[in-house]
């Protein structure tokens, strides 16, 4: 177990920065967002959430696939005017397409909250099942996790009802966990690719005894706050895998979704929102490929030739909430696709959200 | 409050109207919601205290081409919006009785958060009526603060609290202007050219593209937004390149210039804080600088700015390095 | 660019006049108050300058007599300003000849009651440059 | 940079809004009049310049432009009576955002120009293309955002 | 996709010179869409549009992009060619890489890479081009002329003559304008109202031509064959059907024929009373009351031309009345006037009365002048025995007191002038100071020659500097003779100056209401200096007389009957070919919110309730219908749109983004 004073945390920032690419929350313009810290950047680890979840490491909201490019291959008129006039001289252009290089340099992210270390994990069942993203997986294979404990969570925190401990992340698929204690992070590498990292930037750390009672003090203190938040003990019963049909035609939906503004907030605060569109873009030398995030409540959302897609609010809200908690288990052995990370509880502008879902789900038995 | 559900009861009873528009408690004390009433029952957890900001005149739009009358609260900035909308025809005015309901200036959860206060289980001295300080009950202890540094800023800075068009109203506004409304504008205003182009560009690499602002803004009521229609070419769904935020604020506020009456909902509900109101109310600020006062909504019959002239009106080039 | 052109192109920047304007309408000759005692009339000079001749206009009476009135330069229909061009040239001597100029304390006692006002601001403005 | 490379200065690349019936006549008067302006000035001939919308320029100054001139009838003149006043209005909120967010205001200009000013759209062209070159490359409107 | 043939034009060696045509074909072939291009040397004349009906045939084209002259010049040409082919006329780009091109460029590479990104801005945009086809619009037979003068008023016979209504407002009482204040006209010495009211007399008996006299237009709204003018018919305050002309009330009134008004007619020389005739042969023969100076009308007494009239035909009642009629075509002949002199201090012409300009002295020789055509001193109406003339007062000046341009006419009159004045008093000394004498025309130097050589008029080559009066009323003219190298001090008794002319003070208004253009002299822009000068850019606007630029009375004549010819040439059309480029609106985006109505300078758009499937959605909603008649195709419309339901055919939001992607890429 590895520890080091708070105050110095710049020394462990630019020690990992040395040999790896740093992303982690950053304090900039008022908020705090993950981004990749370089020398002078204001890293926060007191906020307990950045808006946006870390998620962004692995599925960036935008990402470059592939640029085309035409190349104009001298159609065959080097024989004279004469087969230029022939209309059946094609003029051949070729299309030039050239993939853009995946990521292969390891990085680090840094202060990953238990809520969202298991979104990576959701992710990884959607992107890393075949057919394989391998955007995804460059990003996953060389991306090292260090967990954060959360201090204090906060009311729109609701991870325990699915079983993550935001005590102890070493629990979730982290490398690395870490703890926050009264003005020291103590260090404890869990898989090889901790160990890796721990031994690169061994130097900034000093050893800690004590460490373990401490972090045990912690995991009590935290367990003891997170049983008093208000949505401990919301219950998932009547959600999960296979409860399709009864969810689907429920009449609840009527009730619940008329707020709702078909913004995409929830979708892109989201840590295991993982939809996207993929889109052209016109540059000075050709065609550039990209993908980025889509919100299912956008109403030109998988909107096809025809216009079948989810035409009315209802449906697209429905769909929100029965893919995180009845599709996806559904396809995933009951694994829930929502963390309880409760940024849409704090983010929706309507206050409309998964709790509210569940709760008037729950009350209209 | 009591005696606003009582009234919202008796329409329904009566028969005046057939659904009320109004705000449902959240799960947390602090995040109601805006939701239809139609039956007695639903009443018990009608809410309407310092927390509900939302404005509600643009659920009329869909509201009122239901059949029947719907009722619908609006706070006094809310009206404006209602007025700009009657005068685009989104609304029917004969399908919404409006009740204006008083306002002592709305609460910014966000604020009491950089306060610090966190694990809020219950919160009391926001009801309408009141007056003093907000307590918040939280794991961590009681959490004091005063209602007007809990107060959104738009509320600082609010138009005064006399409903435009109403059908009857409830309750006693209590006056919350303190501030200069275009004190930010001007302040921006003043500093360098560089010191400008920072600032926004720190704002606005926050953006997610997630478009609450313009879902929730009661100008901003088009059928299917330029942004996602085919007409311009101008698909944007993501920051490809880094024009694009500033493509979409810019002109979100150009269309809006001359119909956005201020009521500071596209700041209130970013999810990053980007002081979005700056761009609406520098248009507001040169319109009344360059063409003479405007209030949008004030007056349902005025032209608006964009779509009227004068022979002698300023030249593009005088508009710019005023401040030089 | 030759020394002539050099001279030509400062002509027409102190003068601030273009003299191609000039199409020969006589009415600055016609205004001239002094006309009688010059050699190169008013409506000339434009022509002297674009044509280079600034020896013979240097040399000629008509430079130096010119009591910088205006006349010309006000009725002039092209505002061409023959009155600043006959000055510049003026400008060019006193700049070759190393600027022995008329010290302002010297001149009051020169001064001969009768004459215009405008006379002495023109001195002043001719020889001080 | 290659001793050519630095030779080879900065060229703006300027759109020009012209509306049909007063600049564009004007800026075929200035061609038949040989008045030379930069090459770097390209027209886009529109009905009327309360045709331009602002999403043209902002569009032009995403795709690269430098500096985007609109040229339309002398108030009092334009073709279709009113067209110029709405115009004039809109450019002058949209010029003033654009240097409230810091844009250098030198970018975007109006100019009323009638049919009969070959001379004055040749000069005015001509400042506007060394205006535009003194502000160099149009970066700003560029990279409002940083890249994540 | 389509099918496009780009041909770029050699145009002789305009486009040819500055731009490495075959380069901007070989660069252009492979742009998206374009199947063939080819370039050729005069792309307008026959064998170029052969060329191009050939190609369209040949590889089907469904696009049509020629890099050439301004598509002001020659789209019509390329449009009707396509149009022979089969194509639909509006699938045709004309790239402009002449004017704005290869003639204002010098380095030959970088006027081709221009004209490249030019011809490729022109295909961006053909690819998104829709075909259109033509509405018509119906014409109503009926022509107005504003101004009655000789432009008006030959402009009107020869309408007339053809058949058609004609209207003429004149703001005056009476028709006649300018030239019926002359007394003579050159280069053949005939005299004006002799030529002129034969003219008028005929325009006010001929059946088709109605006469809105003391009238001014009010305001036009409208199109080409479709305007509506509202005419504002001043009060007269004399019934038109009772007064027989007979003139006792200005005879017999007051203060007798002399009155107490300054008459406009002669120039300030005479006075006339509150109820006039202009002059003797006004055209129609009702005086008017000129309610600004009569006493009746400022204090409520006299009255006594009500009481003479014999055929009580006075009527102090009557108000003015705003008439509105519908026009076709509309003919603006609003004449001319003289500058104000007042900024030319050194002609002394406010101080002394012996100095006057030219018009006024046609005044004092006519007639039917204030001196009964005895040639007088205004000061002491003695005969002037030494007489000076001055040129260009005003004329071929670059400073802000005069005009910049020649007035072409004053060196004509000038020289009749000198030869009726030597004629009549042949022992009158007359001198003429000028810079040049122009007199191009038939028979005009050899009548100025005639003055000279004939009638020995003194022809100095100089401008004046300064007119001086003589305390003992004669005048010191201090001049300059050039050729001859002496500075003049003639002493005469009589100074006249041939001043400037400027268009009517009131076009500018009028050009406004009509939405013609003007340029900064207020003259009337035509439509092209060259090919079209009597036509307006504005369809349906034409021009006749001083109003389009300076020109004398044959010339006006002439192209009076050239813009009669023009205006015939559009009233013989039943219908008229509409501009198919008018807005049009996605009823399933719009919003129903009138920002388009309020900006429609045509009132072309009205707002119904439709039904509308909007994928699935079925539902009623107020949406903007454009009346494709009235639209004329600005597009104000579609930049005030914020959600871009309104769109403009040919000029769509889309092919002009596409544009702008064209030349920024």
């Amino acid at each position: 177990m590895y520890s080091i004073s708070k105050d110095n945390l710049n020394a462990l920032y630019s020690a990992i920065a040395g040999s790896y690419d740093l992303f982690m929350p950053i304090k900039a313009a008022g908020q705090t967002n993950y981004g990749f810290w370089s020398e002078g950047a204001e890293g926060d680890i007191d906020t307990l959430k950045t808006i946006k979840s870390g998620k962004d490491a692995f599925f960036p909201q935008v990402e470059q696939l592939y640029t085309v490019n035409r190349e104009i291959v001298p159609a065959d008129v080097a024989a004279g005017p004469e087969a230029e006039k022939a209309a059946d001289t094609p003029v051949r252009t070729k299309l030039k397409v050239n993939p853009v290089k995946l990521v292969d340099n390891d990085f680090v992210i840094f202060g990953m909250r238990a809520c969202d270390v298991r979104a990576i994990e959701v992710m990884d069942n959607v992107f890393l099942t075949d057919p394989v993203d391998n955007y995804y997986k460059s990003r996953r294979e060389h991306g090292i996790v260090v967990a954060l404990a959360c201090h204090e969570p906060e009311e729109s925190c609701f991870c325990t009802i699915f079983d993550i401990d935001p005590a102890d992340p070493s629990k979730a698929k982290a490398d690395v966990a870490t703890w926050v204690i009264d003005g020291k992070l103590y260090w404890k590498p869990i898989t090889e690719k901790g160990e890796a990292l721990t031994a690169k930037i061994s130097s900034v750390f000093e050893d800690d005894a004590d460490a373990d009672s401490k972090i045990d003090g912690e995991k009590a203190y935290i367990e003891g706050i997170a049983k008093q938040l208000p949505n401990a003990e919301l219950s998932l019963e009547g959600w999960g895998a296979d409860k399709t049909d009864e969810k689907f035609k429920s009449e609840v939906w009527e009730k619940v979704y008329k707020g709702c503004l078909g913004c995409g907030t929830c979708t892109f605060v989201c840590p295991t929102c993982q939809c996207y569109d993929i889109k052209d873009y016109t540059t000075k030398d050709g065609i550039q490929r990209y993908r980025c995030w889509d919100s299912c409540m956008y109403s030109d959302f998988t909107l096809m030739a025809g216009g079948q897609n989810r035409q009315t609010q209802l449906q697209r809200f429905r769909q929100r909430f029965m893919h995180k908690l009845v599709y996806y288990p559904t396809n995933n052995d009951g694994m829930f696709m929502c963390v309880g990370c409760g940024r849409c509880v704090e983010k929706c502008p309507q206050s409309l959200n998964i709790v509210k879902v569940i709760k008037a789900f729950a009350d209209n038995k | 409050m009591q005696e606003l559900i009582n009234r919202l009861k008796e329409l329904i009873a009566d028969g005046t109207v057939v659904r009320a528009i109004g705000w449902k408690k959240g799960d947390m004390p602090y995040n109601p919601e805006p939701a239809y009433f139609e039956k007695p029952e639903d009443f018990d957890d009608f809410v309407y205290d310092g927390f509900c900001g939302a404005n509600l005149s643009k659920m009329m739009i869909e509201a009122s081409k239901l059949e029947g009358k719907t009722a619908v609260c609006l706070k006094p900035c809310d009206t404006y919006s209602f007025n700009q909308l009657i005068r685009e025809h989104r609304v029917v005015r004969e399908n919404a009785y409006i009740i204006g309901v008083a306002c002592r200036g709305k609460l910014d959860i966000e604020k009491a958060r950089k306060e610090g206060i966190k694990g809020i289980k219950s919160v009391t001295g926001i009801d309408i009526e009141g007056d003093g300080e907000v307590v918040f009950d939280t794991i961590y202890g009681e959490k004091k603060m005063a209602y007007s540094d809990l107060m959104l800023d738009r509320c600082h800075v609010c138009k005064g609290k006399d409903h435009v068009i109403f059908d009857e109203v409830i309750g006693e506004s209590k006056d919350t202007d303190d501030a200069d409304r275009f004190e930010e504008v001007r302040k921006i205003e003043k500093m360098t050219p560089e010191e400008r182009f920072a600032f926004f560009k720190s704002e606005l690499s926050k953006c997610i593209r997630c478009n609450a602002c313009r879902n929730v803004c009661p100008a901003c009521s088009c059928r299917k937004c330029v942004f996602d229609g085919t007409k311009f070419d101008s698909q944007q769904k993501a920051n490809v390149d880094s024009f694009e935020e500033k493509m979409f604020h810019i002109i979100r506020a150009f269309h809006v210039a001359g119909r956005c009456t201020d009521c500071g909902e596209c700041s209130r509900v970013c999810p990053e804080g980007i002081p979005l109101h700056l761009f609406n109310r520098k248009f507001i600020k040169d319109i009344d600088d360059f063409y003479g006062e405007f209030q949008a909504g004030k007056d349902p019959e005025a032209q608006s700015p964009l779509t009227d002239f004068t022979f002698d009106d300023l030249e593009p080039k005088d508009a710019v390095g005023r401040g030089e | 660019m030759t020394e002539l052109e050099k001279n030509i192109e400062i002509i027409k920047e102190i003068s601030g006049s273009d003299p191609y304007k000039c199409m020969r309408c006589g009415k600055c000759t016609a205004s001239c108050p002094a006309y009688s005692e010059m050699d190169i009339k008013p409506h000339q000079f434009a022509s002297y300058i674009i044509r280079g001749d600034l020896e013979e206009l240097i040399d000629s009476k008509a430079a130096w007599k010119c009591l910088s009135c205006f006349a010309c330069i006000e009725r002039c229909p092209r505002d061409v300003q023959p009155g600043k061009l006959v000055d510049a040239t003026r400008q060019i001597v006193a700049r070759q000849r190393g600027g022995d100029y008329l010290q302002p304390e010297e001149v009051p006692e020169l001064l001969a009651e009768d004459l215009p006002q405008q006379l002495l601001v023109s001195a002043f403005r001719r020889y001080r440059r | 940079m290659s001793m050519n490379e630095e030779k080879k200065e900065f060229r703006p690349l300027i759109v020009a809004f012209c509306c049909n019936w007063c600049s564009y006549a004007g800026a075929d008067l200035a061609g038949s009049s040989r008045l030379s302006y930069p090459a770097d000035v390209k027209i886009i001939r529109v009905p009327c310049s309360g045709r331009v919308n602002p999403m043209f320029i902002l569009r032009a100054f995403e795709r690269g432009a430098d500096g985007v001139i609109i040229c339309g009838c002398h108030p009092g003149d334009c073709h279709y009576s009113t067209g110029n006043y709405y115009a004039r209005r809109r450019m002058a909120l949209l010029f003033s955002m654009l240097e409230y967010m810091g844009i250098e205001n030198g970018r975007t200009r109006v100019e009323w120009c009638s049919a009969a000013e070959g001379a004055k759209f040749s000069k005015t062209m001509n400042e506007f293309c060394e205006k535009v070159k003194s502000l160099g490359e149009n970066v700003r409107l560029g990279d409002l955002r940083c890249k994540n | 996709m389509q099918k496009i043939g780009v041909f770029v034009c050699h145009c002789g060696t305009n486009i040819a010179a500055t731009v490495d045509v075959k380069k901007v074909v070989e660069l252009v072939r492979y742009e998206p869409g374009v199947v063939f291009a080819d370039d050729y040397m005069y792309m307008c004349s026959e064998a170029g549009q052969e060329k191009i009906i050939e190609a369209i045939k040949e590889y089907g084209l469904t696009g049509l992009v020629i890099c050439s002259c301004s598509p002001r010049m020659h789209e019509k040409t390329f449009r009707a060619c396509a149009e022979k082919a089969g194509l639909n006329p509006y699938m045709v780009e004309v790239a402009n890489i002449r004017e704005q091109c290869s003639w204002i460029h010098k380095d030959k590479e970088e006027a081709t890479k221009k004209a490249v990104i030019l011809a490729r801005a022109a295909i961006a945009k053909v690819n998104l081009n829709t075909p259109l086809q033509e509405g018509e619009s119906p014409v109503t037979k009926r022509a107005l002329v504003i101004g009655g003068g000789i432009a008006g008023i030959q402009t009107a016979l020869d309408i007339a003559d053809a058949g058609y209504e004609v209207d003429i407002v004149e703001k005056e009482p009476s028709i006649g304008g300018r030239m019926s204040q002359f007394d003579k006209t050159f280069p053949t010495l005939d005299c004006a109202s002799c030529i002129l009211t034969p003219k008028m007399v005929e325009v006010n008996q001929h059946p088709n031509i109605t006469l809105y006299t003391y009238s001014e237009v009010e305001k036009v709204s409208g199109y080409v064959g479709n305007f509506d003018v509202d005419i504002r018919k001043k009060a007269r305050s004399v019934d038109f059907g009772k007064c027989t002309g007979c003139g006792e009330c200005q005879t017999k009134g007051p203060l007798g024929k002399i009155g107490n008004i300054p008459s406009e007619f002669d120039r300030g020389l005479k006075n006339r009373p509150a109820i006039y005739m202009p002059f003797a042969q006004a055209v129609p023969a009702v005086p008017v009351i000129d309610r600004e100076n009569c006493t009746y009308f400022k204090t409520g007494k006299c009255g006594v031309c009500a009481k003479i009239c014999p055929s009580k035909a006075v009527d102090y009642e009557q108000q003015d009345e705003i008439v509105t009629v519908k026009y076709g075509a509309i003919v603006v002949a609003t004449g001319f006037d003289i500058i104000n002199l007042d900024k030319y201090g050194e002609y002394a012409y406010n101080e002394c009365p012996d100095v006057i300009t030219s018009i006024e002295l046609e005044r004092l020789m006519n007639a039917a002048g204030p001196t009964g055509g005895h040639l007088e001193r205004m000061s002491d109406h003695k005969a002037p025995k030494e007489i000076v003339f001055i040129q260009c007062v005003g004329s071929r000046c670059d400073d802000d007191k005069g005009k910049p341009y020649c007035s072409k006419v004053c060196c004509m009159y000038t020289a009749k002038h000198a030869m009726l004045i030597k004629d009549h008093w042949p022992d009158t000394n007359i001198t003429v100071f000028y810079i040049d004498v122009r007199t191009p025309g038939k028979n005009f130097d050899e009548f100025y020659r005639r003055a000279v050589e004939q009638y020995h008029v003194n022809y100095i080559k100089g401008q004046v500097g300064k007119v001086k009066p003589q305390p003992d009323g004669s005048i010191i003219v201090q001049a300059a003779d050039l050729l001859d190298g002496k500075q003049i001090n003639k002493k005469c008794d009589m100074v006249v100056l041939a001043a400037a002319i400027e268009p009517n003070p009131g076009v500018r208004k009028i050009a406004t209401m009509l939405t013609a253009s003007i340029d900064n002299n207020n003259f009337l822009t035509e439509a092209h200096a060259k090919l079209r000068p009597v036509e307006s850019p504005t369809a349906g606007i034409f021009l006749s007389g001083m109003a389009q630029g300076p020109k004398d009375i044959p010339e006006t004549v002439s192209q009076a009957g050239a813009a009669a010819v023009k205006v015939v040439g559009l009233l013989a059309k039943d219908k008229l070919k509409t501009n198919p480029c008018t807005a049009q609106c996605d009823t399933l985006l719009c919003n129903g919110c009138s920002t388009c109505a309020n900006v429609c300078p045509y009132g072309a758009i009205t707002y119904e309730d439709v039904q509308v499937n909007d994928h699935g959605l079925r539902e009623t909603r107020r949406v903007a219908q454009v009346n494709v008649a009235l639209c004329q195709g600005c597009g104000a419309c579609t930049s005030a749109c914020p959600s871009g339901a309104m769109d403009l055919q040919g000029f769509s939001n889309r092919q002009i983004t596409t544009e702008v992607d064209a030349i920024c890429r």
